[in-house]
């Protein structure tokens, strides 16, 4: 199975190149490979139908984590489909984007598309199949963005990427809770330990983040907005990820973990609600499009609301009527997402309002839409009729509430057949018109879209296929086994049969009145307009100005404002160290350690907040540079008088060339100017001044306390035999800590440099060569 | 001693945060350099103050006779002091340079290059 | 501009700092001292010397560029640091002869290691000194 | 020793040689290569042997000065060599003239020296004067070249950092009058029979303070957005992946071998500090329309993400830690670098200014998409590993409201990455476009070659996560194990 995922993403990255040598074939080159892997799956259909097949690959890039991959019978049906479709849509893009620029890109784009779809859907690891399902995402968020030109595109993509992103992020959570919880990411074990999962307190939590997920994903409400939106992309990606592949992304993970966290209470009210909203908006919202493709777009939301439903009710009949209708929809949408893409062509327009006529212009294309308008609407010998039978059979089962179900879903299905008809009776049936620019389309763009309209009656006519492929699908989604029994006709008259006549005939109504309802339908359309899209798209205008103002606040250029926010995060952080963890009190004998101060030392001592004070009220350069050197010279003498005759040499020496620097760097700069209003000088002090408060007490405490520091005695003790010097300072400085000192001297070093290059290298002026050394 | 020193040291760094709050760039240096001295003093304070007994070894001796100041500090802030040094005329000859480049002593002035752009 | 005197006293002046600057890196191991002070001393020599005469005057007197004498420093350093790591020890293991010059005293890597810091100080000192002279007088033309 | 020699030395000779550009070029490019080859052999030592520890001077251990290498500190200096090489290759074919007549190569050279041996050595004292050489040596290249904007920032950058020096003696000093000793493994051994009368937590928050300056966390990261987007990309490239990590590095290096006395309160501030600097970075930039400045601001919020690994405390989580490290360090530089590549391409660094690069450079557009969407923690990619990691043990530490700030961070920095994406990359060409010269061959190998290469391990790191996992799982034993240290410091029996 991994052979299958990676040959599809080598061959993406070869796409290009293909393409610019064979342009005409590329399309059904790239068609080989999902065909073949469609066969494949066909003969590994016994295995996979039976116990499964699973292989695991020595990769994990974190514990837990590992690359474990299994065909049972739901991930079979996925990937035929996946598969299947893949192949027809490659070889229908062959000829839908001929011509076109870089169309390289779009095949290479579809089969990593497809690699990471069928890495989803065959992954049995949660962590593995969430980087698959990523990857659907980006290749997604690509392909929507194909006219990347334009605006709307832009839109679009950014759209479908954060709705899906920040799902799929939520959904991470959820996998991980699950994995703390279960212990595992191996959905097999998880299934094998649904109790431990369904007891746990973070049980809710775990369901509102797979929610999350799986309703972005699968456009539920009320995430169902960046669907329709992501139309703009080439037909060929709407028809393949955005109807048939990626949009059930969200369905089959309900579906697969189903077994483990399905079949509570919980589980049921939360996706019931969300599927039946859905449906019903979806299905409303389709009924006034005048967009093909957008109309098949809120289609398919609303059919996806509908798998969700069926999901959320959980039964044996609901799972069945699930993997029913999962199959029925990828080949009728997919066929009518086709035929869509094939009118755009030959006539330069999707609009419904400007077709009509198009049978005798299109036939074979009207015989693909045909097969599968029929199946969408339900009747009898198409595939679609046997999963609306389902749909009402176990709505009619289901235990409390059955009249309301049946009669929502009821509603919902209605849509269906009046899409069925819009797609059918109204574009192909009556009076040709004539268009301009009408040119006949290419053998694939009809013929892809014929084999699923095909397949759709194939299944219908053979009912044990399908009860064979679906019934497995709804054994791993049910959690036991499953037989399903399908008919070609009904023997009898059945409830189901009755809903399904009153379905059909229901649309048929509301077809032919459709103009009478256009009033409704706008004004329901103004408000999902304003709804959760627009939320959506106020959050992301929004969320750069707020970032803006935030960040202006804080970084608003000015230095005294930063040093601010640091000493004041330095007072609160210690202020709440003492405040809360206990902070040290004052040292008691303070007097008595006062007493030993000499009177010479008091004089110094003076000095020194003298100069400083003066430093502070300093309004000229000079004034301020003289008082510094006084502080700094009282410092010397500090040195000198504790017995550090080094020290106070190198500050004196220090002290003397650093005036000289000073006058000779800033002499021309302007006076000393005050510039703060008083207020800030008052805040400025009061900080300052608890910060000074600070340090006093940190130095007090300190030397209050013991201190035997073995460094000083061994350096003193060392120095002259090992060291053969008698100033341990310097047998410290350039043997003992030698490596300190060069570092100080590099420090030196790189000083001279950077202070050369800031004075001799300026914009705009020319260096000479040769001029410039030192 | 101590204790004066400690109050001191206290003021030293009160007023270094001080002039590093103020606008002007000149004020701005000469609070790094009272941030220097302070630091050094502290370190030497905080390893506790002998009067007048520097760390020499007498001549002929082995070691030296209790009680004589800590070494250790004091190549400490040797080194401290020297990289202060080199730190103080980079930023001596910086400060200048952005003074030519802005045209302005006020540090409330140095904003180009860091204000998110409202208008986007 | 530059007085008469001032020039005499550097003449004077110069080789003595020079000398004292030598003086200081010497007994620095023994008494406060040092390398770094040492170095300090010799550049305010240079320093003067270049204010009495010219910044031109004084590089050549110095022969050498002031980069040039900043990486000789580190380099010493650094190379006193090597015959340690070759004998097999760590870096920067210090190494004495046994016998006794005159004057300097001992030879060994610490000595080297010291002038090295002495001549880093001065390059870097002047170069400081020199750019900036350089850079005012640019600025005044 | 050798990662600190081998380019100091190369930086000696530079200095000697001043001015002779090609000799520079020549000397930097064979001191990263030999950086990179020494960085190699340590690592492989390291892992082999143990935690190797080297008296300098051969003086006796809490007496002179050692460096310890041990795993995290090795898999730093092979990320700083890497990183080095790579934007020394690209500087050759980006520099100007001037700056690499005015000592580029040297400064960097010299950088990545301070860099080495801050992750070295093992001597308080000691890392503040590497501290000072890799300041002084990131300050002289901030402002090397000299424009208005440079020289703005350079003040801010050099005035908070002087800042950290400050706070960071002071604890020094505290910490010695406390103790009497600066061997880190001697403090740790000390400190930890620290009775309740020494003030351990409130010298932690002097560290705390320094190192969180230094590593950009909330609210002390002003001077990083101020600057980093002033200089050369051959310049911020390095900057943006190395000097802040340091910063963490060092702030790991002290809470799990000296302050861990009391990290209910000491971690659960880091903690917090972590959540705040996520989002305040992220919405930072979300502000700037300057590429540079977005992805500085990005760096910012992705600090947060080491620092609470640091902060659960538990070895997964600070294996993340170090993970995450290793995979923002080549993400960061890739993207400066791809940043360069952009304006080279599209002549503007602005996002308005640009358009349309996704037709007209596929490979460009690759190169970007790559490690923005392992910034934004997109699977498979690296940066998805290194979340998938703190995330589980936030989770697993039941910290909700921090794991869902750091999720919506995640989506937020993909949304910012999409709104480069969409506007550089995608749209109609932009206006700037027209002043683009074609480029040269040599350029263009040099350009994209390094940048490529940084990609291409991202990817590689990606792939092989596993390995790289192990390796920083065994580092972070290493770091929540001080016995071993202290051992490998002062003898066994210590």
């Amino acid at each position: 199975m991994l052979n299958a995922v990676l040959a599809a993403f080598v061959l993406a990255f070869a796409a290009p190149l293909v393409a610019r040598h064979m342009p005409r074939q590329v399309g059904t080159i790239a068609a080989l490979l999902p065909a073949g892997i469609f066969v494949w799956l066909l003969n590994q259909a016994e295995m996979a139908l039976g116990p499964g097949v699973v292989e695991r690959w020595p990769w994990s890039p974190l514990p837990g984590v590992a690359l474990t991959f299994r065909l049972d019978g739901l991930s079979l049906l996925m990937a035929l489909i996946i598969s299947g479709v893949g192949a027809l849509i490659l070889f229908y893009a062959g000829a839908y984007m001929h011509g076109q620029a870089q169309a390289g890109r779009l095949y290479a784009l579809l089969l990593a598309f497809m690699a990471s779809m069928l890495g989803l859907v065959l992954a049995d690891n949660l962590i593995a199949l969430f980087v698959f399902w990523e990857l659907t995402s980006i290749t997604s968020f690509l392909l929507i963005g194909w006219h990347f030109q334009e605006e709307r595109s832009r839109a679009a993509a950014l759209q479908a990427l954060i709705v899906t992103g920040g799902g799929g992020l939520a959904l991470l959570a959820g996998f991980v809770l699950i994995g703390l919880v279960g212990g595992t990411w191996e959905i097999a074990e998880l299934s094998a330990q649904a109790g431990t999962l369904q007891d746990s307190v973070v049980y809710l939590p775990i369901l509102l983040l797979l929610w999350l997920g799986a309703a972005s994903k699968s456009a539920q409400f009320p995430f169902h907005f960046w669907l329709p939106g992501a139309m703009v992309a080439p037909t060929p990606v709407s028809a393949y990820l955005h109807s048939a592949t990626m949009v059930k992304a969200g369905v089959y993970l309900l579906a697969r973990l189903s077994p483990a966290l399905g079949g509570t209470s919980e589980w049921s009210l939360l996706f019931m609600v969300t599927g039946l909203v859905t449906l019903l908006l979806g299905g409303w919202l389709s009924l006034k499009q005048n967009d093909m493709k957008r109309m098949l777009a809120y289609s398919t939301v609303s059919s996806l609301g509908l798998l969700v439903t069926l999901l959320g009710l959980g039964t044996k009949l609901a799972t069945e009527a699930a993997a029913l209708y999962l199959l029925a929809h990828a080949l009728f949408k997919g066929a009518l997402f086709m035929v869509a893409g094939a009118i755009d062509h030959a006539t330069g327009t999707r609009d419904l309002r400007r077709l009509r006529g198009l049978a005798g212009a299109l036939p074979t294309s009207a015989l693909a839409a045909g097969l599968a308008g029929l199946s969408m609407a339900g009747l009898p010998l198409l595939a679609g009729f046997a999963a609306k039978e389902f749909i009402y059979e176990a709505a009619l089962f289901s235990g409390g509430g059955v009249w309301i179900l049946t009669l929502l879903l009821l509603a919902g299905n209605v849509a269906f057949v009046v899409v069925a008809q819009q797609m059918t009776l109204r574009i192909f049936a009556g009076a040709s018109l004539s268009f301009e620019s009408f040119h006949a389309p290419a053998i694939p763009l009809w013929l892809a879209a014929l084999v699923p309209g095909a397949l759709g009656l194939a299944l219908g006519l053979l009912p044990d296929v399908t009860a064979t492929l679906a019934g497995a699908a709804a054994r791993a989604i049910y959690g036991a086994p499953v037989t399903i029994h399908l008919f070609v006709l009904p023997g009898s008259v059945t409830p189901m049969l009755l809903l399904s006549a009153l379905t059909i005939a229901a649309g048929i109504l509301l077809y032919r009145r459709r103009v009478q309802l256009e009033p409704w339908l706008n004004w329901l359309d103004q408000g999902a307009r304003l709804g959760p899209e627009g939320a959506f798209q106020r959050l992301v205008e929004g969320l750069p100005h707020f970032a803006a103002r935030v960040t202006a606040l804080q970084q608003n250029g000015r230095l005294r404002s930063y040093v601010l926010w640091i000493v004041g995060t330095w007072l609160l952080l210690l202020g709440l160290t003492w405040a809360l963890r206990g902070g040290p009190g004052l040292p008691a004998n303070l007097l008595v350690r006062l007493s030993d101060l000499r009177f010479h030392e008091l004089i110094l001592v003076l000095v020194i907040l003298a100069g400083l004070a003066s430093v502070m009220l300093a309004n000229t350069l000079m004034t301020l540079i003289v008082s510094l050197g006084v502080v700094g010279i009282g410092t010397a003498i500090v040195f000198i008088l504790f017995g550090a005759p080094d020290l106070a040499m190198t500050q004196f020496s220090i002290e003397t060339l650093g005036v000289i620097l000073f006058v000779l760097v800033l002499y021309r700069l302007p006076g000393v100017v005050r510039l703060s209003p008083r207020r800030t000088v008052l805040r400025d002090s009061i900080l300052t001044g608890l910060a000074g408060a600070v340090i006093t007490l940190m130095i007090l405490i300190i030397t209050d306390l013991p201190l035997v520091s073995p460094l000083k005695t061994w350096f003193a003790g060392a120095s002259e035999p090992l060291g053969h010097g008698h100033n341990v300072v310097n047998v410290i400085l350039v043997d003992f800590r030698a490596i300190d000192t060069l570092g100080e001297i590099t420090v030196l070093g790189i000083a001279a440099i950077g202070i050369f290059a800031l004075l001799k290298l300026r914009p705009g002026r020319k260096v000479a060569e040769g001029k410039d050394g030192p | 001693m101590e204790v004066a020193l400690a109050i001191v040291i206290g003021a030293l760094y009160a007023a270094g945060l001080y002039m590093m709050l103020r606008r002007s760039m000149v004020k701005l240096i000469a609070g790094l350099v009272l941030l220097g001295y302070a630091s050094n003093l502290l370190i030497f304070v905080v390893s506790r103050l002998t009067r007048a007994r520097p760390p020499l070894v007498p001549e002929g001796a082995q070691g030296i006779a209790e009680p004589f100041a800590d070494p250790v500090p004091q190549a400490l802030i040797l080194t401290a002091i020297v990289i202060g040094f080199g730190l103080q005329a980079f930023a001596l000859v910086l400060v200048r340079r952005a003074y030519q480049a802005v045209n302005n002593d006020d540090l409330d002035q140095v904003t180009a290059s860091d204000r998110p752009d409202l208008q986007q | 501009m530059t007085s008469i005197i001032l020039v005499v006293a550097t003449r004077l002046i110069f080789p003595l700092m020079l000398m004292f600057s030598l003086f200081l890196l010497l007994r620095g191991h023994d008494a406060p001292g040092g390398g770094f002070v040492g170095g300090l001393m010799a550049a305010s020599a240079f320093a003067l010397f270049a204010l009495a005469t010219s910044v031109t005057r004084a590089r050549d007197a110095l022969r050498r560029s002031t980069f040039r004498l900043i990486g000789i420093g580190l380099l010493f350093a650094f190379v006193s640091g090597l015959p340690g790591l070759f004998a097999g020890s760590p870096f920067l293991r210090a190494l004495w002869t046994s016998t006794e010059l005159p004057v300097i005293g001992k030879l060994s890597s610490v000595l080297l290691f010291d002038t090295g810091v002495l001549l880093v100080v001065v390059g870097v000192t002047l170069t400081i000194v020199f750019a900036m002279a350089e850079a005012d007088e640019e600025e005044e033309e | 020793m050798l990662p600190i020699l081998i380019p100091f030395l190369m930086a000696i000779l530079s200095i000697i040689n001043w001015g002779n550009r090609v000799l520079h070029r020549f000397l930097a490019l064979a001191g990263s290569v030999g950086l990179l080859f020494a960085a190699l052999a340590l690592l492989t030592t390291v892992n082999e042997q143990g935690i190797l520890s080297s008296n300098i001077g051969d003086w006796p251990a809490p007496f002179g000065i050692v460096l310890v290498a041990d795993l995290p500190a090795a898999i730093m200096i092979l990320m700083a060599a890497i990183v080095g090489l790579a934007v020394l290759v690209y500087a050759t074919a980006s520099m100007d003239k001037g700056r690499e007549r005015f000592g580029y190569y040297p400064l960097i050279l010299l950088l990545l020296m301070g860099m080495c041996g801050a992750f070295l050595t093992g001597d308080l004292f000691n890392l503040y004067v590497w501290f000072e050489i890799m300041l002084i040596a990131s300050f002289a290249l901030l402002a090397l070249g000299g424009s208005r904007a440079q020289l703005e920032g350079s003040v801010k950058y050099f005035a908070l950092n002087l800042l950290v020096s400050a706070f960071m003696l002071t604890g020094i000093g505290l910490l010695y009058g406390m103790t009497g000793s600066l061997n880190l493994a001697a403090l740790a051994q000390t400190l930890r029979a620290a009775g309740p009368e020494q003030p351990v937590t409130t010298v932690a928050i002097f560290f705390m303070i320094a190192f969180g300056i230094k590593a950009a966390m909330f609210p002390l990261y002003f001077w990083l957005p101020a600057s980093y987007h002033t200089p050369p990309v051959a310049v911020s490239a390095i900057f943006a992946g190395l000097l802040t990590k340091v910063g963490v590095f060092a702030l790991i290096r002290v809470f799990t071998l000296l302050f861990v006395q009391d990290t209910a309160w000491t971690h659960g501030l880091l903690l917090a500090g972590a959540a705040l600097t996520m989002l305040s970075g992220v919405l930072g930039a979300m502000a700037f329309d300057d590429i540079r400045r977005i992805f500085a601001f990005h760096i910012i919020s992705q600090i947060a993400y080491m620092v609470l690994g640091l902060a659960l405390f538990v070895p997964m989580a600070l294996a993340g830690t170090i993970f995450y490290m290793v995979h923002h360090i080549l993400v960061i530089v890739s993207l400066f670098l791809v940043s360069g590549l952009i304006a080279r391409a599209g002549g503007s660094y602005f996002k308005a200014q640009l358009g349309g690069l996704y037709g007209t450079r596929p490979l460009l557009a690759l190169l970007f998409l790559v490690p923005a969407l392992s910034l934004s923690g997109v699977p498979p990619l690296s940066g998805f590993w290194a979340k998938l990691t703190l995330l589980r043990v936030t989770l697993a530490q039941e910290l909700w409201l921090v794991a869902a700030i750091a999720l919506l961070v995640g989506l937020l920095t993909l949304f910012s990455m999409v709104r480069i994406w969409l506007s550089a990359f995608w749209g109609p060409p932009g206006p700037a476009a027209a002043s683009v010269t074609p480029m040269r061959a040599g350029e263009r190998r040099a350009l994209y070659g390094s940048t490529l290469a940084l990609v291409t391990l991202t990817l590689a790191l990606s792939l092989f996560a596993g390995p790289a996992f192990e390796l920083a799982e065994r580092a972070s034993e290493q770091l929540l194990d001080p016995a071993g240290y202290i051992a490998a410091v002062l003898g066994e029996g210590s």
